[in-house]
C-alpha cells in the first residue's frame, strides 16, 4: 500500500516538473533565441544555431549609440508607471462606486465603460490626434500618458471591480461601524486586500503601455520624447531595406530585462494569499 | 449608556417587506437578545439599529433623539460580526486601534491604553502583534470582541457572534460574554440569535420576532412560563414543547394544549398512554419519545438514566398547573 | 451624466429620511465615478464620435474637414442598371469585407480558446507550492514583455521557411519533412499568427486567472480534500465557480482585444487574404488608401460587431453586474 | 544650472541669428537609415551655415508603410511641426493636394534630372516633390557558379529559367542541397507590384496603367509573364519566396545559397561584406527581358524625393531647403559617401563618384531601362491600385487561378476604382 502510493507520488512530481519544464521553455525560448541573435552580426544572422558560437556585445552598444535610446528608456519607464498610476487611482476609487454601492445604471455604466474598449484603435487615431493637438500636450508625454488610459482604464476598471465585489461584505461593514469614510474603506481596508488583483492588473496595464507602438508613433515626433517600441522600430540598418537584426535584438532583450526584473520585484505580491484568516465570505 | 427606542419601524428591499413595523424598547445597559427562525428579519433589525441598512419608515431613538439618519460611528455603537470581520492585513492591535484611530483627537499613548485595557479583559494581549491568520478560531472571536469594546461604544451589537464556533468554545465564549456584560453595566447590548439557549443563558430581555413583527418581549422566564403565543411556547425551551390537539385538548377545554417535557409525570395511573419510539439519554436527563397519535412524538423528560425499551408502553400525566392552553388563533388561554 | 441615475434602488416609494450612511456612500459614488467618466469622455468620447461621423460622409484624407454627408452610402449602396440588374456598392456588399470578418471571428476564437486553456493550466501549475516558483512566474510573463512589434518580427524570422528556427526544429525532430513557409502559405498563414498570438498572450490569461486563485480560500480546499474529492472534480466543482468571475472578465478583454487585432497580423502578414482582419482592413483604408470614409465605416461596423458580441456574452454568460454591495 | 546655460545659449544664438534675414527654424522628416540620417545631418549643417536657418531631423521607422500612414495623418491634421518631407517616389503623387508646387521654384534646375523621374513626380502639371536620390534594381549573378558550369549572364528570362535550373541540378547533385535557382520578392507587398511590373513590362505587357490613365493590364503578353513567374515557385525558387522581402531574399542570396537574385543595390555591397559567403562571387546586370513584342528589359524606379508641406510656417526656406537637398552638389555627395544613385545623369560620369562607387557605371545601364510605377496617373489611389496588383499576382504565384484569370478581375476591379477618371 505505502509503496504504490510513494511510486504515484513520485510520479506526479515528475510530471508536474515536466509541465512545469515545459511552460517555462516555450515561454523562454523565444527570447533566449532573441539573446543568441543579438549576440550576431553579418551574414551569422542567417544561420541557424542552438548555442552561442561567438559573442559580440556589437549590437548592444549600437542600440545606445543610435539615436537616444537611454532617453527613450527613461520616456517608458515615465509614461508607463504614470499612466498605471493614474489608471490604478482613477480605476479603484470608481470600481469601489461601481461594486459596492447600489445605485440606478450602473450596469450600463460598465457597459459604457466595456464599449470603450471595442472600438478599433486604429479608428480613433485620427480623432484623438485632434484632441491632443487641441489639449497641447502633441509631442510630450502626456499625450501618451492621456492616449493610453483608453485601453487601460477600462480594463482595470473592470478588473478591479470584479475582484472588488467578491471583498465580503462584513469587512466593510466592520469598517464602516469603526467610522470609516469610504475613502479610507479603499484606501486603508480594500486596497491591502486586494494587493494580487491591484499588482496583477498593475503589472498587466504597465506591459500593455511599454509596448505599445501605434500612438506613441503618431503622437510624438523627437527623439527626446519617444517611447521605446518606436526607438526600436527607428532602429536601422546600414541601407533602406536592410533589416538590423541583431541590433533589434539586442534592444528587445534590453527593453525585456526590466519588465522581468519587475515582475520578480512584484511577484511575492502577487500570491500573497490573504485569504486565510479574517475573511470569511 | 443609551435607551432605545423603535417607533414602527419599517424594511423594505424592492417590494418585498422585512420588518413590517416594529415598536420596541431598549433599557439602558440592558441585554437584549433577539431571537426567532432565519428569516424572521432579526439580523435585519440589528443593522437597522446599527445603521448599516437605511430605514425604510417609522422612526429609532438613542436616548430619546431620532438617530434615522445618523452613521453607525456617530451613534456611538459597536459590532461584533458573525464571521467576526477582522482586517486581515493588519495585526491584532491594529485591528482594535483602527476605530480609535480614525476619531479626531485621540494620541497614540491613549489608543495603546485602551486597546491593552481591552486586551487585558479578553486575555488577548500576547496576540496583539498577531495576524488574524495565526489565530484561532476562538481567539478571532475575542478579537472581534475587543475591538468593539475599545471604541468604548453604548451600544452594543452581536449578530450571532457564536455560529462560526464549536459547541464547547460555543458555550466558554458565551459565559465570557455574560461576564462581559457584568463588567460593562451601563452598555446597552442587543444580541442576535437563533439558538434559544443562549437567548435564554444571556439575555435579561427577551425579543421572539417572527415574520418581521415582535412576537413577544419579556424576560427569558416570562417567555418560558408565560408565552404570548403558540410560536413563543414552541420556539423558547428545550426540549421543544409538546403540543396536543383533538380529544386529549378538548379534556382542557382548549384548541391546543401545550406541556413541556419537563413537565409530564410518568405514573402508572397517567391520563395519557403512548407507546415509546426512541429514547436520547443524556446522562443528566432522558427524553423519551412516545407516540400518541399527535402529528409529532411527545417528549417526555426524565431525571437520571432510565430504561424504557422502544415498543413498551408508558402512562404519563401533565402537571396540572404547569400546562399551557391555546385558543384556536394561537392565543394563551389564561 | 444625469445626477437622478445616481439615486439608490428602492427610493421610489416613500419619501423618507434618508441616511447620512447612503447620502455619504452616494455622493462618494459620484465623486469617484466623475474622474473616470470626465478622463474617458475626453479621451475616447470625442474620437468616436469623430469616426462614427466619418462614416456617413465621403471623407478622405486629403480632404478631412471638407467630407459631406452622404447617410449609409458607404455602408450599402446600390444602383439599378439599365439592363434591370441591381449592383451593389459599399462595405455590406464588399467580399473582402466579409473574408475579413470570417478571419477575424475565426482568428478570435481559436486564438481565445486556446489562451484560456492553456492559460488556466499555466495558473494551476504556478498556483502551487513550489521550489523556484518565482522564476518560473517571471519567466511566463516574458513573452507579454515583448513589444509586439518585436515579437512579430522575430516570430517571422523564426518562422522563416530557409533561416528560421522552428523549421529548423521541425526536421531535426523528424515533425516536418520539407520546410513549411508558414507566413507565406495560405494555408498555414493563419496558424502562425494564431502561433504567435497564444504564445504572446496566454500570459496575459495565466495572470488574470492566478489572480483569481489566489482569492479563492485555501480552507475549501482543505475541506474538500478531507471529504475526499477527486482533484478533477475539486477543479470543477470548486475551482472553476470560484474563478469565474475574474475568468468571464479576463476572456471578454481577450476576445474584445482578439477581435481588434491588429499590430500582429500587420508586421506578420500584412498582405496575406487569409489574414487579415477586420482592423487590418480598416487601417488598410484609413490610412494606406484613399478610403478614409470606407475605413471609419468598417471601425464602426466591428464596434457593432463586438457590441452585439458583447452583450449576447453578457446576456448567455450570466456575468453578474450585481452582488458584493449592500 | 544646465536649464541657464542652455537659456544663455539660446539667447546668444538668437541674437546672433537675428541679424541675418528671416531665420527660419524648420523640420524634416525622413525615414532614413542609420548612416543614411547621419549623412542628411551633416549635408543639413552645411545647409544651416549657408543660410542661418536652423533644422530638427525627426526621423521615421523605417518600414514605409508605417512612413506613409504617419505622413498621411500628419498632413491630414494640417499639422504645420513638419516643413519637409522625405517622400518615395510613389507617395507625392498620392499626397499631391498636400504639398506645395515646386515647378516655379525648381525651374532653373528642374532640366537637370532625369525626365522620366520628373514626370513621376508631377501630378496635373504640377512638381510636388524634387528628385533626392533614385534606385533601380539588377540582376545578382554567381559569376563562380556560372563559370564553374559554362554559363553565360542570361538575358531573357527563359534562359535565366533554364540556367538556373540546371546549374541548381547540377550542385545539388554534388550535395549543396540548399541551394535554388533564383529569388526575388515574392510577399504580398509593394515589392512584388515592382517585380510583376518589370516582369510585365520586360514582357511588353505594358506597366499596369498608362501614363494617359487607360488600364492596360489585362493582355496576353503580362498574363504570359506573370504564369512564367507562378512556373518558378518550387521549382527554381523556394516555395517560401512567396513571403520574401528584400531582407528574405538577401539572407539566402548572402548564405551562398542562390543562383540568381532580383535586388536593389544594397545588397552590392552588404554582399561583399567581410562575412559574406558570396564575397567577390557575384556580380549585377540588368534583367533579363521577355520574349514577347516590345520585349525589353526593365527595371522599376524606387528612389527618394522630398516634398514640401502646404503647412509650412515658413514655405519659402522650406523650399530653398528641398532645393538644396535635390541639388546636384548634395547628390554627389550622397552618391559618393552613401553610394546612392543620383538623379542627374551627369554625375554618372563623374570621376570622384566613379572612383567612390565604381559599381554605379553598372548601373546607368540598368537605369535606362527604368520603369516607373503608375503613381502619377492613378494619384490617390495608387496604394489601392497596387494592392489589388500586387494581390492579383500573388495568387497567380500561389496558384490560386491563372494568370489570365486574375487578370481579367483585376482589370474590372481597376476599373470600377478609377470610375469616369482617376
Amino acid at each position: 500500500m505505502g509503496a504504490t502510493f510513494d511510486y504515484w507520488k513520485l510520479t506526479k512530481t515528475v510530471l508536474f516538473y515536466a509541465l512545469v519544464l515545459v511552460i517555462v521553455v516555450v515561454s523562454v525560448f523565444p527570447f533566449y533565441y532573441a539573446i543568441l541573435t543579438s549576440l550576431k552580426s553579418g551574414t551569422d544572422l542567417f544561420r541557424v544555431t542552438y548555442w552561442p558560437t561567438s559573442i559580440s556585445f556589437d549590437n548592444f552598444r549600437q542600440v545606445f549609440s543610435q539615436g537616444a535610446f537611454p532617453r527613450n528608456l527613461l520616456n517608458s519607464v515615465f509614461v508607463a508607471s504614470v499612466t498605471v498610476i493614474l489608471a490604478l487611482f482613477l480605476a479603484v476609487t470608481a470600481s469601489f462606486a461601481l461594486s459596492r454601492v447600489r445605485f440606478r445604471g450602473r450596469g450600463l455604466l460598465l457597459m459604457t465603460i466595456l464599449a470603450v474598449s471595442m472600438f478599433p484603435q486604429i479608428a480613433v487615431l485620427a480623432g484623438l490626434f485632434e484632441v491632443i493637438r487641441f489639449l497641447g500636450i502633441y509631442n510630450t508625454p502626456w499625450a501618451l500618458i492621456f492616449a493610453y488610459t483608453i485601453f487601460t482604464l477600462p480594463f482595470t476598471v473592470w478588473v478591479l471591480t470584479t475582484f472588488m465585489r467578491d471583498l465580503p461584505v462584513e469587512i466593510e461593514e466592520a469598517a464602516i461601524v469603526d467610522g470609516a469614510t469610504p475613502w479610507v474603506i479603499i484606501t486603508q481596508v480594500f486596497m491591502p486586500l486586494m494587493w494580487p488583483a491591484l499588482v496583477t492588473t498593475g503589472l498587466l496595464a504597465f506591459i500593455a503601455a511599454w509596448n505599445e507602438f501605434l500612438f506613441a508613433l503618431t503622437f510624438t515626433v523627437s527623439n527626446e520624447t519617444r517611447t521605446v517600441p518606436v526607438a526600436i522600430a527607428l532602429l536601422s540598418g546600414g541601407s533602406q531595406y536592410e533589416i538590423p537584426w541583431g541590433i533589434i535584438m539586442a534592444a528587445s532583450v534590453v527593453v525585456t530585462v526590466p519588465l522581468v526584473a519587475l515582475v520578480l520585484v512584484f511577484q511575492r505580491k502577487i500570491v500573497s494569499g490573504l485569504t486565510a484568516g479574517g475573511v470569511k465570505g | 449608556m443609551a435607551s432605545i427606542e423603535l417607533r414602527n419601524i419599517r424594511k423594505s428591499f424592492g417590494a418585498v417587506n422585512v420588518i413590517k413595523g416594529v415598536d420596541l424598547e431598549v433599557r439602558k445597559g440592558e441585554f437584549m437578545v433577539f431571537v426567532g427562525p432565519s428569516g424572521c428579519g432579526k439580523s435585519t433589525l440589528l443593522r437597522l439599529i446599527s445603521g448599516l441598512e437605511d430605514i425604510t419608515s417609522g422612526e429609532m431613538l438613542f436616548d430619546g433623539k431620532v438617530v434615522n439618519a445618523l452613521t453607525p460611528s456617530k451613534r456611538g455603537i459597536a459590532m461584533v460580526f458573525q464571521s467576526y470581520a477582522l482586517y486581515p492585513h493588519m495585526t491584532v492591535y491594529e485591528n482594535m486601534a483602527f476605530g480609535l484611530k480614525l476619531e479626531k483627537g485621540n494620541s497614540k499613548e491613549a489608543i495603546r491604553e485602551r486597546v491593552e485595557k481591552a486586551a487585558d479583559m479578553l486575555q488577548i494581549r500576547q496576540y496583539l502583534d498577531r495576524l488574524p491568520k495565526q489565530l484561532s478560531g476562538g481567539q478571532r472571536q475575542r478579537v472581534a470582541i475587543g475591538r468593539a469594546i475599545t471604541r468604548d461604544p453604548k451600544v452594543f451589537l452581536f449578530d450571532e457572534p457564536l455560529s462560526n464556533l464549536d459547541a464547547a468554545l460555543r458555550v466558554a465564549t458565551r459565559i465570557e460574554i455574560a461576564k462581559l456584560h457584568e463588567g460593562m453595566h451601563d452598555v446597552t447590548m442587543i444580541y442576535v440569535t437563533h439558538d434559544q439557549v443562549e437567548a435564554m443563558t444571556l439575555a435579561d430581555r427577551i425579543c421572539v420576532l417572527r415574520d418581521g413583527l415582535v412576537e413577544q418581549v419579556g424576560t427569558p422566564m416570562e417567555l418560558y412560563e408565560k408565552p404570548d403565543s403558540i410560536f413563543v411556547a414552541g420556539f423558547i425551551g428545550s426540549p421543544k414543547m409538546n403540543f396536543l390537539t383533538g380529544e386529549k385538548a378538548e379534556a382542557f377545554k382548549c384548541a391546543t394544549l401545550g406541556v413541556r417535557g419537563e413537565h409530564m409525570l410518568v405514573k402508572p395511573d397517567g391520563i395519557w398512554e403512548g407507546e415509546v419510539i426512541h429514547t436520547e439519554n443524556l446522562g443528566a436527563d432522558t427524553y423519551v419519545y412516545l407516540e400518541m397519535g399527535q402529528e409529532e412524538p411527545i417528549v417526555v423528560r426524565l431525571e437520571g438514566a432510565m430504561q424504557h425499551p422502544s415498543g413498551s408502553k408508558l402512562r404519563v400525566s401533565p402537571m396540572e398547573d404547569r400546562v399551557h392552553r391555546f385558543d384556536e388563533a394561537g392565543k394563551p388561554i389564561r | 451624466m444625469a445626477t437622478d441615475a445616481m439615486a439608490p434602488v428602492g427610493t421610489a416609494a416613500t419619501p423618507k429620511i434618508r441616511s447620512e450612511l447612503m447620502l455619504q456612500r452616494v455622493r462618494a459614488a459620484r465623486w469617484f465615478l466623475v474622474p473616470m467618466m470626465i478622463a474617458l469622455a475626453i479621451v475616447a468620447g470625442w474620437p468616436l464620435t469623430r469616426s462614427i461621423w466619418f462614416s456617413f460622409t465621403d471623407a478622405t484624407l486629403n480632404d478631412l474637414y471638407g467630407a459631406e454627408w452622404v447617410g449609409f452610402g458607404n455602408y450599402l449602396r446600390w444602383q439599378v442598371l439599365e439592363s434591370g440588374t441591381v449592383r451593389y456598392r459599399g462595405v455590406l456588399a464588399d467580399p473582402d469585407w466579409w473574408n475579413a470578418v470570417w478571419n477575424t471571428v475565426r482568428f478570435a476564437f481559436w486564438s481565445v480558446l486556446w489562451e484560456t486553456v492553456l492559460g488556466m493550466i499555466v495558473a494551476l501549475v504556478l498556483n502551487a507550492e513550489f521550489r523556484g516558483r518565482g522564476i518560473v512566474r517571471a519567466a511566463i510573463l516574458i513573452p507579454w514583455a515583448i513589444p509586439t512589434i518585436v515579437s512579430a518580427r522575430m516570430w517571422g524570422w523564426m518562422l522563416n521557411d530557409q533561416f528560421g528556427i522552428i523549421n529548423d526544429l521541425g526536421m531535426k525532430l523528424g515533425l516536418l519533412s520539407a520546410p513549411v513557409a508558414w507566413t507565406a502559405s495560405a494555408d498555414t498563414a493563419m496558424t502562425a499568427v494564431l502561433i504567435v498570438d497564444i504564445w504572446k498572450t496566454t500570459p496575459f490569461m495565466a495572470l488574470l486567472i492566478l489572480a483569481g486563485l489566489q482569492m479563492i480560500p485555501k480552507d475549501i480546499y482543505e475541506a474538500a480534500d478531507i471529504d475526499g474529492v477527486h482533484p478533477v472534480k475539486q477543479f470543477f466543482r470548486i475551482t472553476l465557480p470560484l474563478v469565474r468571475p475574474a475568468l468571464m472578465v479576463a476572456i471578454i478583454f481577450r476576445v474584445l482585444d482578439a477581435l481588434r487585432i491588429f499590430d500582429l497580423i500587420y508586421v506578420l502578414t500584412p498582405n496575406s487574404r487569409s489574414t487579415k482582419t477586420m482592423s487590418v482592413l480598416a487601417q488598410e483604408n484609413l490610412f494606406q488608401f484613399n478610403n478614409f470614409a470606407e475605413g471609419s465605416t468598417q471601425s464602426t461596423l466591428l464596434f457593432l460587431l463586438i457590441a452585439i458580441f458583447t452583450i449576447l456574452y453578457i446576456w448567455i454568460g450570466k456575468v453578474n453586474f450585481e452582488g458584493g454591495d449592500r | 544650472m544646465k536649464m541657464k546655460l542652455l537659456l544663455a545659449g539660446l539667447l546668444t544664438s538668437v541674437t546672433l541669428v537675428g541679424g541675418a534675414a528671416q531665420a527660419a527654424e524648420l523640420s524634416i522628416v525622413s525615414g532614413d537609415t542609420g548612416s543614411g540620417l547621419a549623412f542628411l545631418r551633416s549635408q543639413l549643417d552645411r545647409f544651416e551655415a549657408d543660410t542661418g536657418h536652423t533644422v530638427t531631423v525627426v526621423p521615421m521607422p523605417s518600414s514605409t508603410t508605417d512612413q506613409f500612414g504617419q505622413y498621411r495623418l500628419w498632413l491630414a491634421a494640417g499639422n504645420s511641426d513638419i516643413d519637409v518631407y522625405q517622400t518615395d517616389v510613389i507617395w507625392a503623387p498620392q499626397l499631391a493636394d498636400q504639398f506645395l508646387d515646386l515647378s516655379e521654384a525648381a525651374a532653373d534646375v528642374v532640366g537637370n534630372h532625369f525626365p522620366s523621374i520628373i514626370e513621376s513626380q508631377t501630378v496635373d502639371g504640377k512638381l510636388v516633390a524634387l528628385p533626392a536620390f533614385t534606385d533601380a534594381p539588377a540582376l545578382y549573378y554567381r559569376t563562380d557558379l556560372l563559370e564553374k558550369h559554362g554559363k553565360s549572364v542570361p538575358e531573357t528570362w527563359a534562359e535565366l529559367e533554364t540556367t538556373a535550373m540546371e546549374i541548381m541540378e547540377a550542385e545539388r547533385a554534388e550535395g549543396n542541397s540548399e541551394i535554388w535557382g533564383f529569388v526575388f520578392q515574392g510577399n504580398a507587398y509593394e515589392g512584388l507590384t515592382c517585380d510583376a511590373l518589370e516582369w510585365v513590362m520586360s514582357n511588353g505587357g505594358g506597366q499596369i496603367v498608362e501614363p494617359d490613365g487607360t488600364i492596360s493590364i489585362n493582355n496576353d503578353q503580362a498574363a504570359a509573364a506573370i504564369d512564367r513567374a507562378a512556373g518558378w515557385v518550387g521549382t527554381i525558387a523556394p516555395e517560401g519566396v512567396l513571403a520574401y522581402m528584400e531582407e528574405e531574399s538577401r539572407g539566402v542570396w548572402q548564405l551562398g545559397n542562390a543562383v540568381f537574385m532580383r535586388n536593389w543595390p544594397y545588397a552590392y555591397a552588404l554582399g561583399n561584406g567581410d562575412d559574406s559567403a558570396v564575397k567577390g562571387k557575384f556580380d549585377v546586370a540588368p534583367l533579363p527581358a521577355g520574349d514577347g513584342e516590345g520585349a525589353r528589359s526593365a527595371a522599376t524606379l524606387g528612389g527618394w524625393n522630398v516634398a514640401v508641406s502646404k503647412y509650412s510656417p515658413d514655405p519659402e526656406a522650406a523650399i530653398e531647403l528641398a532645393k538644396f537637398l535635390a541639388s546636384e552638389e548634395v547628390q554627389k555627395e550622397r552618391a559618393i559617401q552613401q553610394s546612392n544613385l543620383p538623379t542627374i545623369p551627369s554625375l554618372y560620369e563623374d570621376a570622384d563618384v566613379l572612383e567612390a562607387s565604381p559599381f554605379m557605371e553598372n548601373w546607368k545601364a540598368i537605369f535606362e531601362q527604368a520603369v516607373p510605377r503608375p503613381s502619377a496617373p492613378t494619384k490617390t489611389d495608387y496604394n489601392e491600385v497596387s494592392s489589388l496588383f500586387w494581390s492579383a499576382v500573388h495568387d497567380t504565384l500561389s496558384g490560386n487561378g491563372s494568370a489570365a484569370e486574375n487578370l481579367e478581375i483585376l482589370e474590372a476591379d481597376l476599373q470600377d476604382l478609377k470610375g469616369d477618371a482617376w
